[in-house]
């Protein structure tokens, strides 16, 4: 199976559900499935416990390879210890990285 | 009489408190309520929409009113025009 | 007061609607008057019967609507390039009108509120 | 080559379609083998047979697909939500399938283009 | 008759050529009516050579008070040469006393 | 082998350069093209879509080339793996 990427740069909606829609059905296939939060798209990490979010049921389904970029949490004041997932914190060199190691990218 | 400036959307922060005039109202609804960590100060008096903010996770500072829809619409009457950054 | 709405934002990618729809409640609550809400550009989507209205969007602005005595306008030609057509997929509830009833509500309102 | 193209982008907040639908052009041009192409998000409005189509886009993908032997699948939850159903609105030419035939795509594919 | 500002903050397309339709229906109803573009709204002046565009028309409905922000322009490097429609050139400030100078306010 | 990134929206250019690697290929479509003028220089390899360039009246530096849709199929092709910023 394909490595797949998942970048999530959008605020929290519908289009950002279907998009943990699709990374669910990734892991479901059984896809080595990344994701990495960056520009506003880590807005969808804050308050998970007040929301329902797919977001949470990734690792159940196998995805479990998170990361978000450092500098687009601080330029929009979003604290890493308000983030209830488990992710790592990465910096752009790390984003270049991510995209060469996967087969394909996806963006929401 | 005062401008009720409504921002839902936080891309449009930048433009919204240019247009802000001494006096006038800003509120933060929907996706807008995202920006409140980067509203430093403002001239204007400063409130959010409560539903929006909890749903969104946002953290409440001092400096802000919540707002309930009855809040929001007393100020939509009393301000005599309004503009929407979305 | 008399007020009317414009409603711009699309119903997925926004919360336009919902922060109308809450809005347009509280007002009628207040005892304001609302004479009508104008769907223009994306937010004439909300008007597609076929759509599930799984939040009950849809539903809402109907039953306020007909409870308040206020219209729920669509503006033709934004509801024709995206499929909202009389005798085929518009709502109950919702009206097909032309710019110029957005141009009255300017006038006649006392408040004129876009989301 | 086996191209697969993802489509997300609205039909008239964004160019996704009209640069998806030139590029599927070329790539047959090209003697490229399309297998799906796939809409998901605010891009299923494409197949909404009552929108007006002006710039014939939804009848430019349904001769090409027809044409080429390739699908145009659109995702049913998507769909649903943003009133494309069978037997209701549904434009011909198009197919409602579940997200699985996306990963499918990506699988089987040598490329996959999203717009 | 009402005083109607149109502020116009988005890129061209369909959504803002709605905008221009309803101002020029503003425009045959004899509201007061004036335009301001700011911020992504500046391209929707360019290339208006090679394209239709109705933003063209507004004269021949009376909306003949155009402006555009000054820093929109700069940040965006677009340049006022190559705008073909009379407008005029303002800063921020002059975009609060527009707003203030008009009954209503809309957007794109 | 190299990545295509496509660029369709220009608000996302400075997230878009901060991913491109060396030996990327850059490619502006749709109101991507808008950012032409913001790219000063790029890592990349970079096009610029014509159809959509001449329609929104962007004018073409040296540093790019036109590109027509066989063009863009052909990039497509001779990368690896394609990232689009929308």
């Amino acid at each position: 199976m394909k490595s797949v990427l998942y970048l999530i740069r959008r605020r929290p909606g519908i289009a950002a559900d279907e998009t943990t829609d699709l990374m669910l059905v990734s892991g479901v296939f059984e896809q080595r499935t990344s994701v990495l939060f960056l520009d506003d798209g880590v807005y969808q990490l804050l308050g998970l416990g007040e929301r329902q979010s797919s977001l949470k049921a990734l690792s159940a389904y196998d995805v479990q390879d998170l990361y978000v970029a450092a500098d687009s949490l601080a330029s929009r004041q979003v604290s890493a210890d308000a983030i209830e997932l488990d992710l790592r914190i990465v910096d752009r060199h790390a984003v270049r990285q991510l995209i060469a190691d996967h087969d394909l990218v996806l963006t929401d | 009489m005062a401008v009720l400036h409504l921002l839902s959307n936080p891309d449009a922060l930048a433009s919204c408190l240019a247009a802000v005039a001494e006096g006038d109202s800003l509120l933060l609804i929907g996706d807008g309520v995202l920006a409140l960590p980067l509203v430093a100060s403002s001239k204007a008096r400063l409130g959010v929409l409560r539903d929006d903010a909890v749903q969104r996770g946002t953290q409440l500072p001092e400096a802000a009113e919540e707002l309930s829809y009855a809040d929001f619409v007393s100020w939509a009457v009393a301000c005599r025009s309004s503009v929407t950054w979305s | 007061m008399r007020i009317n709405l414009l409603v711009q934002g699309a119903p997925f990618a926004t919360s336009a609607q919902e922060n109308a729809l809450g809005f347009a409640r509280a007002a009628v609550d207040a005892g304001h008057r609302i004479d009508r809400v104008f769907f223009y550009k994306e937010a004439v989507a909300i008007a597609n019967r076929f759509a599930s209205d799984d939040d009950g969007i849809r539903a809402g602005w109907a039953k306020l609507a007909a409870g308040s005595g206020f219209e729920l306008a669509v503006c033709i030609a934004a509801a024709s390039r995206r499929g909202i057509v009389e005798d085929g997929s518009l709502a109950d509830g919702f009206a097909i009108v032309g710019l110029g009833q957005l141009v009255e509500a300017m006038e006649q309102g006392d408040r004129l509120v876009t989301f």
